[in-house]
């Protein structure tokens, strides 16, 4: 006794059925995925740019990160023209090193890409947690939660990384601070994200917990955790996903920044963003190759990423999609 | 000239799954002065056909065919610009949900103004007292204390009266009343009726009242059309369709509306289309925890509950104005019994509901549950009770999260007591799905593409998922057409009867209060005024305002008795 | 005529014995004077003294004061103000003190005479003290400021009362300060700027934009890589010289162990010298110098007085010796740590990483570490290194003074800079007797010695000396001088 | 809410001694102040003397405590490097930078919220796409290039011939660095020195400001869009409709009120990174705010300076958070105290 009409089941085989993949696959959100353009566009050009990281060893015609292989009177040569010294020549040209930038870019990229997601994801997570908790359970917890935001928001991410980079250095032994470098960057930009979110998550939740339907999943005994992460969550995201998709590319231009304060991964392996550092110093001489590849780069991730993510909140939206 | 034309009619819901036709070659139109009642299935595309009017379907809803036509010119195609004109002005409409069509974020009075000034010429204070006036008419009391809140400081009756005062802000050619008075009591229902009434004779207004409620067809509509599965499958004048009606689905329809005057052992059924309408307690029992009972103990203890919101804010505690919405209420629910909560809207029912189930802490009194308090415990609410309790809530819409599909939300509970797991889990749901009578499929859908009506029954099922000991229904059947609300009823009185199930039961629909419960309370103004055996209470109510409330009761005459014999 | 000019820092006082960095003490030579100054050619010429000579058996010197001078307030200048000064650069508070370390005291023998009594001959001793600017007592009593104020601020800090070509007219501190022309100054006036202001500007490639657009007529300095940019563009240009310091690698000498724990190989005289061989100076000159700038063979620059003519051959880039180095001391693929700084010196990133490749061509693992300035000299001290970067500027524009502070073994008051702990007592031997001798030649013997050791011994690794880039606005007339002090009274605006 | 605010206050001291307590934990990585203090003459003995005196011997709480005690007596010490008192000298500083931080916010504001309604309501839209992609931009890229790029098309201007004739113009002109005239419009500790209140001033404050404002804009425009989206599907926003409210009315009263919260959260929060953090720009454009102070103290290790303007700091930070908490308070009724629940 449906008034909804019979819709067809769709025909797949039961063992594919079960199977994680396919049920993403076959999920709303695999749906409108598939179905959206822009989706498949951004998607397979971050994807791209994340298997062109991961494979740069073997894409890359240079390894540039080998100072051994660099030839200092190779540097600044224009993209496409040999060298006038040595005669090499250079898809994108080279660096004042160098180095060629293509290859550099596909190195720096790992670097960029690691740190630029992880920073994202451990100020997401620790922002979204932190503000969820604090919206919901009120209180003191909220109390102490906003005033350690507070306390957080104080300090720009340069302190922020030396003092964590001072510590670091204290506690490891040198053979391990290269290692240390990055999860130290990673660690100094995720903690000076991670109260936009908190802050955010947390007004939203304020505004959601009081709705039936958090009521209802009280009323079942559901717990706090569950409440927050199943009800609450899914509905306060829409912003959270703004915010993470901007800050991805604000977080590599900050491990730029943080590089030159001597904390992260030393100058002889550029990130993307150093390159854009080094790039901005020859912006107005006429080597526009150092600056524009990296910063394009980085624009098509940046877009790239920033599309997924509108269209991903959209979709995730059952009213939107 | 018909005020408004509706011919061939046919909505489109493309979906994701497949293309869902809500609405299929619907005709009706709507006379100068006529109400015409537009009944229904819960589901039916009751409401589509008054969005689809006005030009608001939901996305991706559209119009495949048919053209609506206003005082004879074509407004289906109309751009927005165009339609915006009419909408408000001419054609106003009554949604359904009165919960979520108040913006939260302004006051009545925010809203109402600026509706009337955004139609009518007149000064900021002409307006003002315009708005005070709506609200007096749609007989919310204390007017002037009340325009300066918040939607979410009103009771859901109240709620549904502000909406409809928005509505009458404009004077308006053409109202389309979705389901206008199901959140009220029957004196306010009265009044509001009269109203519609009065405005249909005095000033012409062309009516469209969707109801499921088959006392306010016959006391107030002069045509009725009967809509099923997205098609009219009957149309004509009230005395026609109401006494002797030809399509089967009428014919069922009419024997399941709950008689006042009669105490029926079950609800009355009628199969239509192959449908199995009915089904065995032993389907039930299969996976139900059966209660001993023993109508003597009492289960649920509310001792001089009292509940306070502020009204009037201030720094100093003595200059904050309090309101008292439930003034110390004692009463007794017994083990397998049924409660009966009656009372006009914002009398506290919904209150005393949520602090019985621990959703607001009580400002005075206690709540225990099998001896055991229960209300302002330091850990919260004791894990061992929610455990054994449910509650339907009053508003279907914002009490299903809308990011969560419908299978996840009426699994929740019992995934979330351990109760089942896996297939079994998704076997009780679908079947949930299917007695409340949605359909397996319904599960993928998610809370937004569902009708008022169905989101109820969405309510219901997960309510019913944990098989709790007691059941707290808050309107629970209000949103629903008489069949689907015979059928629900009767599955809870099979529960109650067979597995022990205690129930407050609230409602305004006082023939399904007299069918339902053992006992009833009578509310008003927070204050408990009567408590009483059901059929004691109906025969001879005691306290003048129970008599009141009994008197105003529709009586339903005209009804074709066919159905009744059936059953 | 309106001049304006910038340069990266703010002069951070105008007090000139309270801070002795090079903004500080170029900017003030524009308003304060002292005894003697130095010329468009950095040699040294009479100013406020008209003339001076040795005393007899190298107890001082002395100086006879030009009469007719008045301070910018109108005060006449005498030998009280040079006693007054003395006594206040050499106080405890002043950060100029080290340059009275040899004297015991000045006597005022008239008005217009006074003899500074040195602890030991000091040959050089009126080089010294070209930045030793002289106050007015009066003004100073008058105004509470008998002593500088180095961590607080009294009223010499805003406020010059000076002598020079230029008055103070206002001051905002890191904003813009402007002087006006003083029409007493008793000097010949060589240039036309009725008003000159000055603002810092921190950002270079900003400073390229506004002299680009006109904004302001001269920008210290012009990134290297701009020079050509801004060359080619209307109405400006670069005027480029050579400055003062030289840019060179040091090593942890007398450390036991590399920082991770390998043998230190540094303190082995092979390697020091196979990097030597294995840095190709004229391609960072060519690439990362754009040109710029001159190879160094020693620790001053052939324009300082002392620069060793006999040792004035770099060592020849040839990784194949510097490669057969290397295998002798065993160091071959020997990892270590190469701290850098990377806000301090023009390009000292780029040069230190074009410094990686050429070690890592030659076997050398060099893992660069670089940092901003304000981290770096503490880590230094703190013996974090195990080859560093570092420039010097000779205060003296004189070989001793890298000798003194770079090569004589570290104690309290010598060798404060030679973090690697470099020790030769044949240099510890030599650096009094080049202090206090008198005869040139004798002198430039000893220097030739003390340059030669330094060589030999790869104690640094000399590299280039760092160009000076300045941008100017056509039309502007001025000079550049190797200390990259900007000197107004040379500024001819509106030249054709 | 009289209550609220006094408890907030308290709760912000408490936030102001662990801000200074970790400041001073955080300044042994800042570096050494004494070597960019002393010459480059300087000697062991000098950096001995010199650490005693500025009390940097001393191990950190004990520092804290000496900044504490003197802090409470409103005194915040000398900087390092201007040796004058650090509080006059942030006062003095303050003012270009809130000029700065005002007109940057509002073009932020205005535009962020207009652009996102506009992309939310024509959200398929061509010119909805292109502001969306094109936003980005200013997000992508670092703050300081952005700046000079600026610089170099408005401050020193490209020569642009107008297709088929002869005529060229230069697109610069625009001020370069600094704030142009001030003129002191109030009493402030040394006169507020405002730019708004002259030509050159205002024009001085456009380029930077929009430099500033470019990311807050692009964040709040995309933070507006994807709430409105969600909010125009609202049942009371489909009722609005069908009371027949202007489209005004609907998008930019209901609508948009009810987008408010994450809005003025993300604002509050980007407000007070624009006054704090506005190193990059200030620097850039040489504009004489309390960033390029800190910057400045940073590099020059003046531990007074950097230790009273984090004070500052936390101090707006928890005025900004409070004034955003009680905003959604005026904004939402249901997140009032009433109605509460367990
Ligand atoms: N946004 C939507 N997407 C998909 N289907 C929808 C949507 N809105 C409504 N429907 C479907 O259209 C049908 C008609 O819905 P409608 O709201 O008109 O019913 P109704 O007759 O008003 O019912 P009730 O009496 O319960 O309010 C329902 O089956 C519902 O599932
Ligand atoms: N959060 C709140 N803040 C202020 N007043 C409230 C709040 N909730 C309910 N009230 C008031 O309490 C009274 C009782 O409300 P309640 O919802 O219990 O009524 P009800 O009997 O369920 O009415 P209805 O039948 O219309 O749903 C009403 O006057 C209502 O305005
Ligand atoms: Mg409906
Ligand atoms: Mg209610």
């Amino acid at each position: 006794m449906s008034d909804t009409p019979e819709t067809p089941t769709p025909a797949v085989p039961a063992a594919r059925a079960t199977s994680r993949l396919y049920r993403a696959w076959d999920s709303d959100v695999g749906y409108a995925f598939r179905h959206s353009p822009v989706a498949l566009i951004s998607a397979g050009v971050t994807l791209v740019l994340i298997l062109a990281a991961v494979f740069a060893p073997w894409i890359a015609p240079h390894d540039p990160f080998n100072p051994a292989t660099l030839n200092l009177m190779n540097g600044l040569t224009p993209p496409g023209t040999p060298s006038p010294f040595t005669g090499d020549s250079f898809v994108m040209g080279t660096d004042d090193q160098g180095r060629d930038v293509f290859s550099t870019i596909l190195y720096g990229l790992r670097i960029s890409l690691f740190v630029g997601f992880a920073a994202v994801s451990f100020a997401l997570v620790l922002g979204v947690t932190l503000g969820l908790i604090a919206g919901y359970v009120g209180g003191w917890t909220e109390t102490i939660i906003m005033r350690i935001a507070d306390i957080q928001l104080t300090f720009p991410s340069i302190l922020v990384a030396l003092l964590i980079s001072g510590i670091a250095k204290g506690v490891t032994p040198i053979e391990y601070r290269d290692e240390m470098a990055l999860l130290v960057l990673i660690f100094a930009i995720g903690l000076s994200d991670w109260v936009q979110f908190a802050r955010v998550v947390r007004g939203a939740t304020l505004v959601e917990r009081n709705k039936e339907y958090v009521q209802a999943a009280r009323l079942i005994g559901r717990s706090s955790f569950v409440i927050m992460a199943r009800h609450i969550l899914p509905n306060v995201l829409s912003p959270v996903l703004v915010i993470a998709t901007i800050s991805l590319a604000l977080a590599i231009i900050a491990e730029a920044t943080l590089s030159f304060l001597g904390v992260g991964a030393p100058p002889t392996e550029p990130s993307l963003g150093t390159l854009i550092r080094i790039g901005q110093t020859f912006l107005f001489s006429g080597k526009w190759w150092i600056l524009v590849f990296p910063a394009a780069t980085l624009l098509i991730l940046a877009l790239a990423v920033n599309l997924l993510g509108d269209w991903l909140r959209d979709a995730i939206n059952p009213r939107l999609r | 000239m018909s005020l408004l034309e509706i011919e061939n009619l046919t909505v489109e819901f493309p979906t994701r799954r497949a293309l869902f036709t809500a609405v299929k070659n619907a005709h009706l139109s709507v006379e100068p002065g006529e109400i015409h009642g537009l009944v229904g299935e819960s589901g039916a595309g009751k409401s589509t056909i008054g969005a689809a009017v006005m030009g608001l379907l939901d996305r991706p809803g559209r119009i495949a065919g048919g053209i609506i036509r206003y005082k004879g010119e074509e407004i289906s195609g109309l751009d927005t610009g165009a339609m915006r004109a009419l909408r408000g002005k001419k054609i106003s409409m009554i949604f359904q949900d009165p919960l979520t069509s108040l913006n939260p974020l302004f006051t009545v009075r925010q809203q109402l103004v600026e509706t009337i000034v955004e139609h009518l010429d007149v000064t900021m204070d002409e307006a003002n007292a315009r708005a005070r006036a709506l609200i007096d008419r749609v007989g919310i009391p204390d007017a002037k204390a009340r325009l300066d809140q918040y939607p979410h400081q009103f009771s859901g009756g109240m709620r549904q009266r502000v909406v409809i005062a928005l509505a009458l802000c404009s004077e308006p050619d053409v109202i389309i009343a979705d389901e206008p008075t199901t959140a009220l009591d029957v004196s306010i229902q009265a009044q509001i009726l009269e109203l519609i009434k009065e405005l249909a004779r005095e000033r012409q207004v062309g009516v469209i009242l969707i109801t499921h409620d088959m006392g306010v067809i016959a006391d107030t509509t002069d045509k009725v059309t009967v809509m099923y599965m997205g098609e009219v499958v009957e149309s004509g004048t009230t005395e026609q369709v109401l006494g002797q009606p030809s399509h089967p689905y009428t014919k069922s329809l009419i024997a399941a509306v709950p008689r006042p005057n009669v105490k029926l052992d079950r609800f009355p059924l009628i199969s239509y289309g192959g449908r199995v309408m009915e089904f065995a307690i032993e389907d039930l029992k299969r996976n139900w925890p059966v209660v001993q009972t023993d109508r003597s103990r009492s289960l649920i203890q509310a001792d001089a509950i009292t509940k306070r919101f502020v009204q009037t804010r201030a720094i100093l505690p003595r200059n904050r104005k309090m309101f008292t919405a439930v003034d110390r209420a004692t009463f007794d629910i017994k083990e397998g019994e049924v409660f009966g909560l009656v009372g006009e809207s914002g009398s506290g029912k919904s209150t005393i509901a949520r602090m019985i189930a621990g959703l607001y802490n009580v400002d005075g009194g206690e709540v225990s549950f099998d001896g055991k308090p229960v209300s302002n415990q330091p850990g919260g609410v004791p894990d061992w009770y929610r455990k054994q309790i449910q509650m339907i809530f009053q508003d279907p819409y914002s009490s299903l999260n809308p990011r969560m599909r419908v299978d996840e939300i009426i699994a929740e509970p019992a995934r979330h007591h351990g109760l089942l797991t896996g297939a079994a889990l998704k076997n009780r749901v679908a079947e949930l799905l299917d007695r409340v009578g949605l359909g397996a499929a319904a599960g993928l859908k998610y809370p937004h593409e569902f009708s008022g009506g169905q989101r109820q029954r969405i309510s219901i099922a997960r309510a019913l998922a944990t098989q709790p000991r007691f059941l707290i229904c808050d309107e629970p059947t209000s949103a629903l057409d008489v069949s689907i609300q015979a059928q629900i009823l009767n599955i809870l009185k099979d529960l109650q009867e067979h597995l022990g199930l205690t129930m407050l039961f609230i409602s305004h629909d006082l023939p399904v209060v007299r069918q339902m419960c053992d006992r009833v309370g009578v509310l008003k103004n927070g204050e408990l005024v009567e408590v009483g055996e059901t059929e004691s209470l109906f025969a001879n109510p005691q306290h003048p305002y129970t008599q009141q409330l009994l008197s105003l009761m529709p009586r339903l005459d005209v009804l074709s008795d066919e159905g009744l014999s059936v059953a | 005529e309106t001049f304006r000019w910038s340069a990266t820092t703010d002069p951070q006082t105008m007090d000139p014995h309270a801070v002795s960095s090079a903004p500080v003490l170029g900017f003030l030579n524009n308003v304060y004077e002292g005894l003697v100054r130095r010329g468009r050619d950095m040699s040294i010429e009479a100013a406020l003294a008209e003339s001076w000579e040795p005393l007899p058996d190298g107890a001082g010197w002395r100086f006879n004061l030009r009469e007719g001078v008045t301070f910018h307030d109108g005060a006449a200048f005498n030998a009280d103000d040079v006693l007054f000064s003395y006594e206040r650069a050499s106080s405890e508070d002043s950060d100029v003190s080290s340059w009275f370390a040899t004297v015991s005291g000045v006597e005022v023998v008239d008005d217009y005479t006074v003899d500074i009594l040195t602890t030991s001959p000091q040959p050089i001793f009126p080089d010294s003290i070209a930045n030793w600017m002289m106050m007015d007592s009066d003004w100073a009593a008058a105004n509470d400021a008998e002593r500088p104020a180095r961590d607080s601020e009294n009223y010499a800090t805003r406020h010059v009362n000076g002598t020079a070509a230029f008055m103070l007219q206002s001051r905002q501190p890191d904003l813009e300060t402007v002087l006006v022309p003083f029409d007493g100054w008793w000097g010949e006036v060589e240039h036309n700027v009725t008003e000159a202001i000055f603002t810092p500007i921190q950002n270079s490639a900003t400073a390229v934009a506004a002299l680009l657009a006109g904004d302001i007529d001269l920008i210290d300095p012009v990134p290297v890589q701009d020079a050509d940019r801004v060359n080619a563009a209307d109405g400006v240009h670069v005027l480029s010289g050579i400055e003062a310091r030289v840019i060179m690698l040091g090593y942890g000498h007398d450390h036991e162990t590399l920082l991770n724990g390998e043998p230190n190989i540094f303190s082995d005289v092979r390697v020091r010298q196979a990097v030597a061989h294995a840095i190709n100076v004229p391609a960072i000159l060519q690439t990362i110098m754009g040109g710029n700038a001159e190879a160094a063979s020693q620790l001053v620059s052939p324009a300082m007085r002392g620069f060793s003519e006999a040792n004035a051959a770099r060592p020849v880039y040839d990784q194949d010796i510097a490669r057969s180095l290397i295998a002798e001391a065993g160091a071959e693929g020997a990892t270590f740590n190469l701290s850098c700084p990377n806000d301090r010196y023009l390009n000292d990133e780029a040069v230190c990483q074009a410094v990686v490749a050429m070690l890592a061509q030659v076997g050398l693992n060099a893992q660069l570490e670089t940092m901003p300035v304000s981290n770096y000299w503490p880590e230094l001290r703190a013996d974090n290194f195990d080859m560093y970067l570092l420039g010097w500027s000779p205060g003296t524009f004189d070989a001793e003074h890298p000798l003194r502070f770079l090569v004589h073994t570290n104690n309290e008051r010598l060798g404060t800079w030679n973090f690697g702990g470099y020790s030769n007592p044949r240099i510890d031997e030599l650096l009094p007797l080049i202090q206090s001798e008198i005869d040139p030649d004798a002198r430039q013997a000893m220097l030739d010695e003390a340059a030669a050791i330094v060589q030999r011994d790869a104690v640094y690794n000399t590299m280039y000396v760092q160009p000076l880039l300045w941008g100017v606005a056509d039309g502007i007339e001025l000079t550049q001088r190797p200390d990259n002090f900007f000197i107004l009274r040379w500024v001819q605006v509106g030249v054709e | 809410m009289l209550s609220f605010i006094l408890k907030r206050i308290a709760q912000s001291l408490l936030v102001l001694l662990v801000v200074g307590l970790v400041a001073f934990a955080m300044f042994r990585f800042v570096g050494d102040p004494v070597d960019t203090m002393l010459g480059q003459e300087r000697t062991v003995e000098d950096i001995e003397r010199l650490r005693e005196v500025l009390g940097l011997n001393k191990p950190f709480f004990l520092q804290y405590w000496d900044f504490l005690v003197r802090a409470v007596q409103g005194d915040f010490g000398i900087s390092y490097r201007q040796g004058r008192p650090v509080a006059e000298i942030i006062l003095e500083r303050l003012p270009a930078t809130l000029e700065l931080a005002l007109v940057s916010g509002v073009i932020a504001l205005s535009l962020g919220i207009v652009l996102g309604i506009f992309t939310a309501i024509r959200r398929d839209g061509f010119w909805a796409n292109f502001i969306m992609s094109a936003s980005l931009i200013g997000v992508s890229l670092p703050t300081f290039l952005i700046g000079v790029l600026l610089i170099y098309a408005f401050g020193v201007g490209l020569d642009i011939r107008i297709p088929f004739t002869d005529v060229t113009f230069n697109t610069g002109g625009m001020p370069i660095f600094g704030r142009g005239d001030t003129r002191e419009v109030f009493g402030w500790v040394g006169g507020w020195n405002s730019g708004l209140a002259t030509w050159d001033g205002l024009q001085s404050i456009v380029l930077p400001a929009i430099t500033l404002g470019l990311y807050q804009m692009t964040l709040i425009m995309r933070l507006v869009r994807a709430e409105m989206l969600e909010v125009l599907r609202a049942d009371y926003i489909r009722f609005a409709r069908a009371r027949g409210l202007s489209t005004r009315a609907i998008n930019f009263r209901h609508a948009l009120k009810n987008t408010m919260v994450p809005v003025i959260t993300v604002t509050g929060l980007q407000l007070g990174a624009i006054i704090a953090f506005a190193i990059i720009t200030e620097t850039v454009f040489q504009w004489p705010g309390v960033g390029l102070l800190f910057i400045n103290a940073i590099q020059f290790v003046d531990i007074p300076v950097m230790a009273a303007y984090l004070m500052l700091i936390s101090v707006m930070f928890v005025g900004i958070n409070l004034i955003v908490d009680l905003l959604y308070v005026a904004i939402d009724p249901r997140l009032r105290v009433d109605g509460k629940t367990t």
